[in-house]
């Protein structure tokens, strides 16, 4: 009996326990439309920075793709000429190729380059159809020109790229500027996506 | 205009409302689950979520519908349609308010609590002829489930039933309900309540009680093999049984249309204290299912006999004896 | 008038229907239907609550159980029957043996209701005081039950606990209580000494 | 329908319920609830009857109420209908003085009895289920006197024969209280189909089982059609109350626990017989000879239990004898048509008989299950407690005039025999009691005075059976540590008891206008009578004259100094030259071993051996190998398919349905 | 009350026709299951006799007894199947033809 009574206890216990998270705050985040916050050196996208000027920081010096220990990294060098200025140096990357589905976002080829040309961005939908899809060539990887010159991580305002949309406050360390919303850049990075550009190398 | 137009015209609004409660009852419930679950629920599909029903109808009709090679045709098409039609039938007699001109039912039946336990013991037909026929093993161990579970719950549920009509002294459901025009048939009645909302859960195979369906066991148990439209019925008739006893409760426990605490003068029409109780109801339903892990078998059969059904004989003889001394 | 032959010939239909299948789950689907159309029947007949009683115990309890046990037992994989049939032949003779003994049945009522039923319809129903007009109703049914026929009705309790004796007899766990032999038998040695001494 | 006559005034009245069904609660709590409650069982028993009781004493003004009806005749007392059953069978309460005496008793009494076990049963492993079984039977006995019935009577007749049967073989690992349990309950068997062939008679007459309409038909029975009523009846109230020749179960049932006896086999239940026949009084006012017949058996049962009485050693049986010549006295008073005076022996020996028991029990008790007085002596100095409480038990039932109340209740019983003219019973009666007091003062002498006999060789004492003298298998279990109660949990009780054995008798005092009379007035026929031809004084006195020379006989042979001198020789003398007629309680159990038992197995030997296989069989054999040629034919048609017989059935009848149809048609 | 529209002679026509039906059944299938269905079958013929005449007759008793036959039939049914599951338990097939120990 008096076990019995205990089971009706906790039943009514369980009940109450539901009930109260009904009206509980949800941590849900509305995923498409808002994304979560990271922190300010999240490894993910890597992007290619150019110098003010315009210029790649990219030299082809491989050190990143000898230093990447998933073996994602593919360079191949070639010299500048004069009438073509790719980079400041003598040597400009040719090819420059991530492979991202073997990267393991270890931050390895930031540590190794001696420009400061690739970063690992916060940026992670990478998500595709196709395997091929998921290499990334220059094209992709290098900031367009008319989006600036690509942020260092340590300069990077709460370490959001402009590109990522709504940002929901989840982390209360860290205040957002409004103003992250998206931007050029986005809607850049979302055309690509689509693989518009990579049928275009392809061709 | 005769009888039957008016009969027909009435079903026809009856069947678009209830269809349509269905759809949204569904969608709260998903939304009471998120929100017990601190997700938000389905909110994509128009604002807040409420062309979700929509796009779940879209879907169901569109999905193609398989028939098993070692299906039985005939009754593998019937069945979904059985226990449609008893899960609708029911509504023929159900009085959703009263006004002077009276009661707001399509048909009032003076045996209407019985006429009801008659449809509702019908309706295990559906399932258990489903899962016989569709010719594997899940979906028969579901419906044998199903039908051992719902003869034994459907005693427990006639006997918590004849403690009100004791009281009422009446079967016809609008006479209960003005019965309980002063009281509320769940102070005095409330051991038969209690038996009643549990008796209620097993017979609409919801959790607690939903081993006819049990997914970590059976799979999905008698519709594991239905799909689109055929699936969609038997879960309208799910959703559309649950509305029944949740109705059947406000009726027989809460009063009905009548006013709670005596707030008869704020003239609110009855018809929405009905819906507030039916609503309150199938939210707990909702409550239940976020709430609660399924029952073993043995377990539920052996409460249902050895606990439910003794506590509702036990609980009618009492009445019957106060009844017999003090008088109505 | 025309809902007496309607449900007539449903009810015919689908007993023949019923005993012809040879899947006994048609047969069970069969018999609801012949089932239903009785209860409706009823209604005609002002047996409200027998209707209702007809559906609740009959399709909702005892048909529920035939399907039960069919899917019990068969599941489609074991057959009911198995070897010869023994009696291949008696189809015909007996659907002719019926058949004669429906036409005499026939002849012998319409001779006798030419004049035993002639004129049967009283006025006033049979109803307990306080309850005219409401023949066929629970109130009614209930009140001639618990008071002229509430020693059948009793008989009846005890028939059915009976069965429900018998079917956990014959369906339950079958280990019966046995206590050693040798104790009982000791047991009633000391009785029957106690009883020779008388108890001095 | 002939009119519905009721006994008391229809009402609601709560207390009436609440004191019928409170035993049953409390039987049902303790039974179902026994090993949760632990010690608690006891209380709670107690409890039950205790506020049982107050509710009796609650109903007292609405039992004795009295209002004149419409048919002249004043309706005494309440009546309650709980329900109808059947035509003929209305199921209620009734509670009249008659009744309110019974209930004050069983309940009163019964409570100081359940104190009483707390403190005897301490420690037995079955508590709860001793009060269960206890509060049962109370509820069964409120069942028998609150019945406004014969056939809710007989449902608490065969309720407290049950009860009985549960509690003589409570100690169930002992053969002989199984033994026991079941011959008392073989005879109340008997008593019950009695009861059940009166009513079977009575509702032929009235087509009713009511008390109030057998009572108004009761002018009119067939003379002896009544005569059959009132003896079967008086079967039931035979086999109830120890009358010759159904009386040998009760010296068996002392093989229950002391309390058990106290409460039903002396104060109780073994009395329902006399509140049947004083609840019957109507029918046996109107025949003679059945007033004359139990008067008779009365008589002869109370003659037979006091020599009996003098030939045991067993302290409980000494007391169950003596119980069984007291029923006889009040068998004897209602028999004869003395109904107040049965009734009031009733009501006194009600308590001293409970007092007796109790106080044996204490003994028991205390000597570690000892029950053989042989075994006893010297206990005044050790238990002078129950030397008091004994005491005035023994001058109770002895009859001491003022000292007891049995006196006056027993005087009233044995003038009624005088004044109703049965100057024969009144002889025996005064027999009776002179050799009453004789028995109970050799009980009282040899247990408390002299040496103390407990360390005493059992052979030498005379004791035939050692193995079977205070060596129970109860006993044996609890040889050894046997944590006591407090001892005023038994002695309690027992000390309240006291007040009524020695006072209540003063009610009597008074005759015709004492408190007594006036409190049945409305209940017995009270014919008018000649004058007796020995006056009430003088009955006293030569009453008081043989019990005086039955303690001066006891005194001289058991509580002399020289008797205490050589107390074991002589008691062993006495135990081994008692007469086999006495010690074997005169022939009864093998008279109705030989005139019942093996009459019956003679018979059937008679059929077994000869009849059956020569007479029977031998007819039979002919027939069956005529059967057996015309079976092997017939088994041909035995296909063993079920469906050709069902087809053999379906041509029967329908060669039936032919041949009516064809018949109607001719008929036409 | 109106007089019944259907003469009392049809309804036992009709009930008769499903007795016989039932009677065919219990004769002609092995299944024992369905010789149970058709037992069932010719009660129910019986039951539609008892309420029509107790309509025709305006009294109650057919009503009485039509729902103690309902009550008997269930014992029936559920004893007879607790049968059927016995002897299937036994021999793994329920045939009636092969439950035969009776023969002679």
């Amino acid at each position: 009996m008096r076990k019995q009574l205990y089971n009706v206890g906790a039943i009514l216990k369980g009940l109450s326990i539901t009930f109260k998270f009904m009206f509980a705050k949800r941590p849900t985040i509305e995923y498409p439309s808002i994304k979560k916050q990271h922190a300010p050196r999240f490894h993910g996208l890597h992007e290619l920075r150019r110098y003010a000027d315009g210029k790649e920081r990219c030299i082809g010096c491989e050190l990143c793709s000898s230093a990447c220990p998933a073996n994602a990294i593919t360079v191949i060098g070639a010299e500048n000429s004069p009438e073509n200025r790719k980079s400041p140096g003598e040597r400009h990357a040719a090819r420059y190729e991530i492979d991202e589905l073997r990267c393991i976002f270890c931050g390895m080829c930031e540590e190794a380059c001696p420009t400061d040309a690739i970063v690992l961005t916060p940026r992670f939908e990478m998500s595709d159809y196709r395997r091929g899809a998921l290499i990334y060539s220059k094209d992709r990887l290098l900031v367009p020109p008319e989006a600036g010159v690509g942020t260092a991580p340590d300069e990077r305002p709460n370490g959001i790229p402009a590109d990522l949309g709504r940002v929901a406050e989840v982390k209360s360390t860290v205040d957002v500027d409004e103003g992250y919303n998206a931007t050029n850049r986005g809607q850049v990075l979302k055309v690509q996506r689509k693989g518009l550009a990579i049928l275009k190398r392809d061709d | 205009m005769p009888d039957w137009i008016i009969i027909l015209i009435k079903s026809a609004i009856l069947l678009l409302v209830v269809v349509t409660t269905f759809a949204y009852s569904m969608l709260a419930e998903r939304k009471v689950l998120g929100w017990m679950q601190l997700r938000p629920g389905p909110n994509r599909v128009g604002p807040w979520g409420l062309m979700q029903p929509a796009a779940d109808a879209a879907k169901l009709i569109l999905k193609e519908d398989l028939t098993p090679r070692t299906a039985d045709p005939l009754i593998y098409r019937l069945a979904p349609f059985i226990s449609l039609l008893t899960a609708f039938s029911v509504y023929a007699i159900i009085p959703f308010g009263a006004s002077s001109a009276g009661t707001w039912a399509i048909g009032n039946v003076n045996a209407g609590i019985l006429f009801l336990l008659a449809i509702t013991s019908i309706g295990v037909y559906g399932i258990t002829l489903g899962g016989w026929a569709s010719g594997s093993k899940y979906p028969l161990l579901g419906s044998v489930r199903a039908t051992a579970q719902m003869i034994s719950y459907e005693l427990g549920m006639s006997l918590s039933f004849i403690g009100v009509l004791i009281l009422a002294g009446t079967t016809s459901l609008d006479g209960i309900v003005n019965a309980q025009a002063k009281w509320w048939f769940v102070v005095p009645q409330f051991i038969g309540f209690i038996v009643y909302i549990i008796t209620a859960v097993a017979e609409t195979n919801r959790v607690p009680f939903d081993l006819v369906e049990a997914e970590t066991e059976l799979v999905a148990g008698f519709h594991t093999e239905y799909s689109g439209l055929r699936f969609g019925l038997f879960f309208i008739a799910e959703y559309v049984n649950m509305l029944t006893v949740s109705c059947i409760a406000s009726l027989l426990f809460l009063g009905g249309w009548n006013a709670p605490f005596g707030l008869d003068n704020l003239h609110v029409p009855g018809v929405i204290w009905f819906i507030i109780k039916v609503g309150f109801f199938m939210f707990f339903y909702m409550w239940l299912r976020a709430t609660l892990p399924r029952f073993r078998y043995d377990r539920l059969m052996a409460f249902g006999w050895k606990f439910l059904l003794p506590l509702a004989t036990l609980n009618l003889v009492v009445t019957a004896i106060i009844v017999a001394y003090m008088g109505h | 008038m025309a809902a007496f032959w309607i449900l007539g010939i449903t009810l015919i239909g689908s007993a023949i229907w019923c005993i012809t299948n040879t899947k006994p789950v048609y047969s069970v689907v069969a018999l609801l239907l012949n089932f239903a159309a009785l209860a409706a029947m009823y209604l005609t007949l002002n047996a409200e609550f027998l209707a209702v009683i007809q559906m609740i115990v009959y399709s909702g309890a005892i048909l529920i159980l035939f399907l039960f046990v069919i899917a019990l037992l068969s599941s489609g994989v074991t057959p009911f029957s198995v070897g010869p049939n023994k009696l291949p032949r008696i189809g015909i003779p007996a659907v002719v043996v019926l058949l004669i003994a429906l036409g005499f049945l026939t002849y012998a009522v319409n001779r006798v209701t030419a004049n035993a039923f002639a004129n049967t319809s009283p006025t006033s129903p049979v109803g307990p005081v306080g309850t005219a007009g409401v023949f066929g109703s629970v109130a009614d049914f209930g009140k001639a039950l618990f008071t002229t026929y509430l020693l059948p009705f009793e008989i009846t309790a005890l028939v059915l606990m009976v069965a429900v004796i018998g079917v956990i007899l014959l369906a339950g766990d079958q280990a019966p209580y046995v206590a050693s032999q040798k104790q009982a038998e000791e047991v009633r040695r000391e009785m029957r000494e106690a009883i020779l001494r008388g108890g001095e | 329908m002939p009119v519905h006559h009721v006994m008391g005034n229809e009402g609601n009245y709560p207390y009436l319920l609440a004191l019928w069904l409170l035993p049953l609660a409390g039987a049902i709590v303790n039974w179902a609830f026994g090993p949760q409650l632990k010690s608690a069982a006891g209380a709670l028993g107690s409890a039950a009857i205790g506020v049982a009781f107050v509710a009796t004493v609650l109903m007292w003004g609405a039992a004795t109420q009295s209002v004149p009806s419409t048919g002249g005749v004043n309706l005494v007392g309440a009546h309650q209908t709980l329900f109808s059953w059947l035509p003929g069978f209305d199921f209620g309460l009734l509670m009249d003085p008659l009744s309110l005496l019974w209930a004050l008793i069983i309940t009163g009494v019964g409570f100081l009895i359940h104190v009483y076990s707390i403190g005897y049963m301490d420690g037995d492993n079955a508590f709860a289920r001793f009060f269960a079984y206890m509060n049962f039977f109370v509820f069964a006995m409120l069942t028998l006197v609150l019945s406004d019935n014969f056939v809710g009577l007989l449902i608490g007749w065969g309720l407290v024969g049950l009860a009985s049967y549960f509690l003589i073989g409570f100690w169930f690992f002992k053969p002989s209280a199984v033994a026991a349990a079941r011959k008392a309950f073989v005879l109340n068997v008997v008593g019950d189909v009695g009861i059940m062939f009166a009513i079977f008679m009575i509702f032929a007459s009235v087509h009713s089982t009511g008390f109030g309409d057998a009572f108004a038909f009761a002018g009119s029975y067939n003379t002896g059609w009544l005569f059959a009523i009132c003896l079967t009846l008086f079967i039931g109230a035979a086999a109830k109350s120890a009358q010759i020749p159904l009386q040998t179960w009760l010296p068996d049932a002392m093989e229950g626990p002391t309390p058990v006896s106290a409460l039903i086999h002396a104060a109780t239940m073994v009395t329902a017989g006399v509140y049947l026949i004083a609840r019957c009084a109507p029918l046996w006012s109107q025949n003679q000879d059945a007033q004359m017949l139990v008067g008779v058996i009365g008589a002869l049962t109370a003659l037979l239990g006091a020599i009996l009485g003098c030939a045991q050693w067993d302290i409980k049986r000494i007391l169950a004898y003596s119980t069984m010549s007291q029923i006889g006295y009040m068998i004897m008073g209602v028999g004869v048509g003395a109904y107040e005076g049965g009734v009031a022996h009733f009501f006194t020996h009600a308590f001293f008989k409970a007092q007796l028991f109790l106080g044996s029990g204490i003994i028991i008790h205390a000597l570690n299950n000892e029950q053989d007085v042989r075994r006893m002596g010297g206990l005044i100095k050790t238990m002078p407690f129950a030397f008091v409480a004994m005491l005035t038990g023994v001058i109770a039932i002895s009859g001491i005039p003022y000292l007891g109340s049995g006196f006056f209740s027993k005087d009233l019983v044995i003038q009624g025999a005088l004044q109703h003219g049965h100057p024969w019973l009144y002889a025996i009666a005064l027999i009776t009691a002179g050799i009453t007091a004789y028995y109970m003062c050799r009980m009282l002498f040899v247990t408390f005075l002299g040496q103390y006999r407990g360390n005493v060789d059992p052979s030498d004492l005379g004791i035939r059976h050692p193995e079977l003298a205070g060596t129970s298998a109860h006993a044996a279990e609890h040889d050894e540590v046997h944590a006591h109660a407090p001892a005023w949990l038994m002695n309690v009780p027992v000390g309240i008891l006291i007040v009524p054995t020695v006072l209540i008798g003063w009610l009597m005092f008074g005759g015709e206008n004492s408190p007594w009379a006036h409190f049945f007035a409305q209940q017995f026929p009270h014919p008018a009578l000649p004058a007796a031809p020995i006056s009430e004084t003088l009955t006293a006195v030569i009453a008081f004259a043989l019990v005086i020379v039955g303690i001066a006989i006891a005194w001289a042979r058991y509580g002399v100094a020289p008797a205490q001198q050589n107390a074991v020789e002589r008691l062993r003398q006495e135990s081994v030259r008692m007469p086999a007629v006495l010690t074997n309680a005169f022939y009864f159990d093998y008279a109705i071993d030989w005139l019942f038992v093996r009459t019956s197995q003679l018979l059937g030997t008679l059929f077994g051996r000869f009849l059956d296989p020569q007479v029977i069989d031998g007819a039979v054999r002919e027939t069956a190998f005529s059967a057996q040629w015309l079976g092997t034919l017939v088994r041909s048609f035995q296909t063993g398919l079920l469906r050709t017989y069902a087809f053999l059935l379906v041509i029967g009848a329908t060669c039936f349905m032919v041949y009516y149809a064809v018949a109607m048609g001719a008929a036409k | 009350m109106s007089p019944m529209a259907v003469p009392i002679a049809d309804y036992v026509g009709l009930s008769a026709v499903i007795f016989f039906i039932g009677v065919a059944g219990v004769i002609v299938r092995r299944n024992p299951l369905i010789m149970l269905m058709s037992i069932e079958l010719m009660f129910n013929a019986a039951n539609l006799l008892f309420i029509a005449f107790s309509r025709a007759w305006l009294h109650n008793a057919g009503h009485i007894f039509a729902f103690l036959v309902i009550t008997v039939a269930a014992a029936e049914a559920a004893i007879g199947l607790a049968i059927v599951v016995t002897v299937f338990r036994t021999s793994r097939h329920v045939d009636v033809d092969d439950i035969a120990l009776m023969k002679g």
